[in-house]
């Protein structure tokens, strides 16, 4: 609604009045398995949101009932990710952005720790390497 | 020829050359029964032939209970696979779309999953109806080829139009294709064979009806 | 004189075939519902029985000579034209398992008046030379006697002689003027005379002005039995000549299934013009009666009793109520048998199946269906109002070892008539 | 940039860290439709790729498929992807022009001949070369020459997958597809009018990362076109229960009910859309209300008007239904009448049949 009390053009047909898929619940009902799993067999497991069909508004809906739980990163690679916690402990909510902040992918992991969240043997090397330039380098300088 | 070369020759040319042969086909079929003629009644009337007419035309869709206990599996059969395949037939919003363009009219539409459950049914139905043709002494007896081709023509758009419905298999465009296809065998060959009974039994009804209501009997 | 051909039967099946006939063929989808609704099938279980079945020649002619396909197909070749043989191979079908009584006509879904076209066929039957030779030997005498049972005028006289002693009452022939003219079946002439006392009685009392015509006294037409119209209508012809003779209103119809058919329905089709005259089954005039208060009751019929309803004059007739109506006024314990009326199973023996001795062990045999009925109801006497139906009955007793009493309902009525 | 690194060491080189490539990975991954289990492989084997050379020949065509591709919202992947390739021809994308730009080519050409990776976006004059001509050579010539010494061929858009908008009815200039002409090469069809961006990325991507994808028999890589946008479509519900837009402005389309009615060919189309979506992944076709129209198959131009429902018959059946009716009443009439005279003859020769007609020995 405008603030004159008349619909907004074109409101009706996006997010409150579209259809349920249908699709949300047994999504939940995945992530219920892939915790117990889990707990069971140590079994990770990975969602992409993308590959299930959702309606306008339906998205927005998960997340909500996913939440916010302990944890709120964010990465600075390429553009930004953010990794959550959801409320539920082990489920996490991986959201990659582009330069431009849009979305490029979205995933719910079902872990101890998201991969892309732990330091990267590579990367580690290389910053192994800068470190000790860094430190030679001044030690030369000293 | 592309899935979807197929799928437009079978909504164009061949769903026109189906409609041309059934309307046509049906038309003659009409003509060669009604104009046989038939002698005016010279007896007092007791009753109305047009009223007794009338009223068989929709009192012989419901059995008497004598038949009902000794005939049960081929009326309750038939009366599943008759009402499913109105359902399924008329039903259908795709299949609405089409009776709306050809005539105009139109009439609200069942959810597309009940028109899918109601087709198995149907097909369980006829399947049923098969073996019992098979197995029964009397209709063994009495079915000739024209029975099993009239069965296999009206089981094939039901089972095309599940494979089409669930796409299995096949890509898209050429099942619908396929489906549409098969409605259009059963169109050609509608008035040539066995089908034709869902026209000529008004017919049917009606003459046993009139002879009867102007005796005033009941039938 | 020609004799029978299978030119001569095929010609006739050509003629019989007409719009209801090839709209019943179109529509049969072989569901089989027919054969649970005729009792030769189900008393036997044999296939071959399946009413429409029986109709195969018809049906072939129909197709061959009557549709666009089946002409090119039989022009083709491809399809096998009816032979003579195939006609005799039917001649059992066509008349020693069906009695006409119509049931299949009432049960087929699509509407099939089966009935109709077995009586169509037997004209080409017939004339084929494929009637069941009893059955000729009837209609010879019918014809040339003038009753199919050999019965001749003395016989009868003989029997209003005997009826006008015992009951001291007048039976009136050859009345000029009088309004209704009664007809007999000869099997009341020979084996049930109390009819004809039993009317003359009644009418007395309710003052109705009835005759019997010594031309025209035998009701019954085997030509319509054995389906040669052209000796139908010559049978029906020698009753028009003797009501016009008379100047009655009304033709009265006997205690007799297929001599009401006759001469009600079919008659004024046979002889090709409508009557002047008004026909009437004796059971439609007594509720006449029955209904003007002119039949006064003395007692009533106090055994358990149940109606058999004749065919051609329950199923095909239409005269369903009136016999119930009058039984109720004659019997205060009237129970019905199950499926009664339109839908009651035929004895067996209708259609000219009483007559073919041929049939006689399977209609005996078929008489299983009528005690079924009977045995589910424990009655006392069984009503009916057809003297073939009677004889039937009473044979089917016998051989079933059931001690039942057959009753006619007109005599039944005139036994508790109030005198005066 | 050499060509004879791989992929890993030129992103090292660039500084890019290993969480930049991995992020990179997954959503490729996504983006290709694969379960989020490939993730590690398609990071293994891209990180070994070697940059391979790629020469991008357009025909008849509008450049609406290049358009889409460098409007690609996911500039990273792009930079990513173009970073993967060496895109050594392009005409629309290429600085070189004239003699130059022609001399790139078989450069490009004679250097990796028979390893080449060969995109085609547009379709090809059947008829009448003349009807288009770069550099005075044809388009078939053209198509050819570069095709006979590719590793592979990817059809970029409905015009060179299909025939496209030039094959519609009449094809004036006999536009045929690629697949028509070559025969004897592996060819990767990606259809769309144009494709969605993010889908030719990806199937580039997956076809560097595991070689030639599994194909349809429109030879569509199954991981985009194995869905119909009806199956996928989030309207897909209100079609199951019945609940259709009769107009673009009833209460059915207010409501977002399904577009069938309205000529929808989500049905009998393969493609990404409903899931991908586009412009930054923001909506596609018939989320804004409009039917789709099946850009990706065959003949979509022609096959049986947009806005008519697939179940419709594509010709006037009414009419011919009357037709029909007429002509059934003329021969009926005759063949009707036929038999009637047949059934009079009988009647005409019907011997009166007495008593003695009846017994055969008599």
């Amino acid at each position: 609604m405008t603030a004159n009390g008349m619909p907004a053009p074109g409101f009706e047909a996006s997010a409150p009045c579209a259809p349920p898929t249908g699709n949300l619940v047994p999504l939940m009902h995945e992530i219920r398995h892939a915790l117990t799993r889990w707990l069971e067999q140590g079994e990770e497991h990975v969602i992409d949101l993308r590959s299930i069909p959702l309606a306008p508004g339906e998205e927005d809906r998960l997340l909500a009932q996913l939440g916010e739980g302990e944890v709120n990163a964010r990465l600075s690679i390429q553009g930004p990710s953010d990794i959550i916690e959801t409320r539920y402990p082990g489920v996490w909510l991986i959201t990659h952005y582009n330069e431009n902040e849009s979305i490029m992918g979205r995933f719910i992991e079902v872990c101890e720790v998201p991969g892309i969240l732990t330091s990267q043997a590579d990367d580690i090397r290389a910053g192994l390497e800068r470190l000790e330039d860094q430190l030679s380098n001044a030690e030369t300088t000293a | 020829m592309t899935d979807t070369e197929f799928l437009l020759w079978v909504r164009g040319p061949a769903f026109s050359a189906a409609t041309f042969i059934m309307c046509a086909g049906l038309v003659i079929r009409f003509l060669e029964i009604f104009l046989l003629g038939r002698k005016a009644d010279l007896a007092e009337a007791r009753g109305s032939a047009a009223a007794g007419g009338f009223r068989t035309l929709f009192r012989r869709s419901i059995p008497d209970a004598g038949s009902f206990q000794r005939s049960g599996f081929t009326i309750v059969s038939g009366y599943i696979f008759h009402i499913g395949l109105f359902i399924v037939i008329f039903l259908f919003v795709p299949h609405i779309l089409v009776f709306e363009t050809v005539s105009g009219l139109s009439w609200p539409g069942l959810p597309s999953n009940i028109i899918d459950a109601t087709n198995v049914v149907t097909m369980i139905a006829l399947l049923a109806v098969l073996i019992h043709r098979v197995k029964d002494p009397v209709m063994r007896m009495l079915s000739e080829f024209n029975d099993y081709l009239v069965w296999f023509v009206t089981f094939l758009p039901l089972l095309t139009g599940y494979l089409a419905f669930h796409r299995v298999a096949l890509s898209a465009p050429m099942l619908i294709g396929l489906h549409i296809l098969s409605v259009e065998l059963l169109m050609v060959l509608f008035p040539f064979t066995k089908l034709s009974h869902a026209f000529t039994l008004w017919m049917a009804r009606w003459y046993n009806g009139a002879i009867a209501g102007y005796k005033g009997v009941q039938s | 004189m020609s004799g029978p051909s299978f030119q001569r039967g095929y010609n006739a099946l050509k003629e019989e075939i007409d719009a209801p006939t090839a709209a019943f063929f179109s529509s049969c989808v072989h569901c089989g519902m027919c054969a649970e609704a005729c009792l030769f099938f189900t008393e036997t279980r044999d296939p071959k029985y399946t009413p429409i079945h029986k109709l195969e020649p018809l049906r072939k002619v129909w197709k061959q000579e009557y549709t666009f396909w089946g002409k090119l197909g039989k022009a083709l070749g491809l399809s096998r034209p009816l032979t003579d043989q195939d006609l005799a191979d039917w001649e059992t079908l066509a008349y020693d398992s069906c009695t006409l009584c119509g049931r299949c006509s009432m049960v087929c879904p699509v509407g099939n008046d089966i009935t109709y076209m077995i009586r169509k066929m037997r004209e080409g039957m017939a004339a084929a030379g494929h009637a069941p030779k009893s059955l000729i030997g009837a209609t010879r005498r019918a014809v040339t006697i003038g009753s199919p049972m050999g019965v001749k005028l003395p016989a009868l006289q003989a029997q209003i002689r005997h009826t006008e002693k015992e009951f001291d009452i007048k039976v009136p022939v050859d009345v000029e003027g009088a309004e209704y003219l009664c007809t007999l079946s000869s099997m009341e002439i020979m084996n049930f005379p109390e009819y004809i006392g039993s009317i003359a009685r009644i009418f007395s009392l309710a003052k109705v002005s009835w005759t019997l015509s010594s031309k025209a006294f035998e009701a019954t037409n085997s030509g319509i039995q054995i389906g040669v119209s052209d000796i139908a209508a010559e049978l029906v012809q020698r009753i028009v000549d003797a009501a016009e003779e008379l100047k009655v209103k009304a033709v009265i119809s006997p205690e007799c299934g297929h001599a009401y058919m006759a001469i009600r329905w079919d008659g004024p089709n046979l002889v090709g013009k409508p009557f002047n005259f008004r026909v009437l089954h004796i059971l439609e005039l007594l509720d006449e009666l029955r209904a003007q208060g002119r039949l006064k009751m003395k007692d009533k019929e106090a055994r358990k009793v149940t109606y058999h309803d004749p065919c051609q004059i329950s199923r095909r007739g239409g005269i369903i109520d009136q016999p119930r109506k009058l039984i109720n006024m004659v019997a205060d314990n009237f129970v019905e048998m199950p499926e009664a009326g339109k839908m009651n199973w035929c004895c067996g023996a209708g259609g000219g199946v009483s007559s073919n001795e041929r049939a006689d062990d399977l209609r005996l045999k078929t008489f299983a269906r009528k005690k079924a009925q009977l045995d589910a109801i424990n009655v006392d006497a069984i009503v009916s109002a057809c003297s073939n139906c009677r004889i039937h009955l009473e044979e089917g007793l016998e051989e079933y070892h059931m001690e039942l009493p057959l009753l006619s309902l007109t005599e039944t009525i005139a036994e508790h008539l109030a005198e005066e | 940039m050499s060509k004879d690194k791989t992929l890993g060491e030129t992103l090292q080189e660039r500084g890019i860290s290993r969480r930049s490539f991995l992020k990179f990975c997954a959503t490729t991954a996504s983006m290709m439709a694969l379960p989020p289990a490939m993730i590690p492989v398609i990071a293994a084997t891209l990180e070994k790729l070697r940059r391979p050379s790629v020469i991008w020949l357009s025909f008849q065509e509008c450049t609406g498929c290049t358009e889409s591709l460098t409007r690609s919202h996911s500039a990273t992947i792009e930079d990513l992807i173009f970073d993967t390739i060496s895109l050594d021809y392009h005409h629309t994308l290429q600085a070189a022009s004239g003699s130059a730009a022609e001399q790139a080519r078989e450069e490009a050409m004679q250097e990796n001949y028979g390893n080449y990776i060969l995109v085609v976006d547009g379709s090809i004059p059947g008829e009448n070369n003349g009807y288009s001509t770069i550099a005075g050579i044809s388009n078939k010539d053209m198509l050819l020459e570069v095709a006979a010494g590719a590793a592979a061929i990817v059809a970029v858009g409905s015009c060179a997958t299909f025939g496209g908008i030039p094959h519609a009815d009449p094809n004036p200039t006999g536009a045929v597809s690629v697949s028509d002409l070559v025969k004897d090469k592996a060819i990767v069809n990606v259809p769309g009018c144009p494709p969605i961006p993010a889908v030719i990325t990806g199937v580039l991507v997956q076809f560097l990362t595991f070689g030639l994808p599994e194909l349809d028999q429109l030879g569509r890589p199954a991981a985009f076109y194995g869905n119909s946008i009806h199956d996928r479509c989030y309207r897909r519900p209100f079609y199951d229960k019945g609940l259709f837009a009769n107009s673009f402005d009833d209460e059915g389309a207010k409501k977002g009910w399904c577009l069938f009615k309205l000529g929808c060919k989500g049905p009998t189309t393969y493609n990404a859309c409903a899931t991908t979506k586009w412009n930054d992944g923001t909506s596609f076709p018939i989320e804004a209300g409009h039917p789709c129209l099946g850009c990706s198959e065959p003949d979509f131009w022609d096959a049986g008007g947009f806005y008519k429902a697939l179940s419709i018959p594509t010709e006037d059946i009414g009419k011919t239904a009357v037709y029909a009716g007429a002509a059934g009443l003329i021969a009926g009439a005759a063949i009707g009448a036929s038999l009637r005279a047949r059934k009079q003859s009988a009647v005409k020769n019907h011997e009166r049949v007495t008593i003695d007609d009846l017994d055969q020995e008599s």
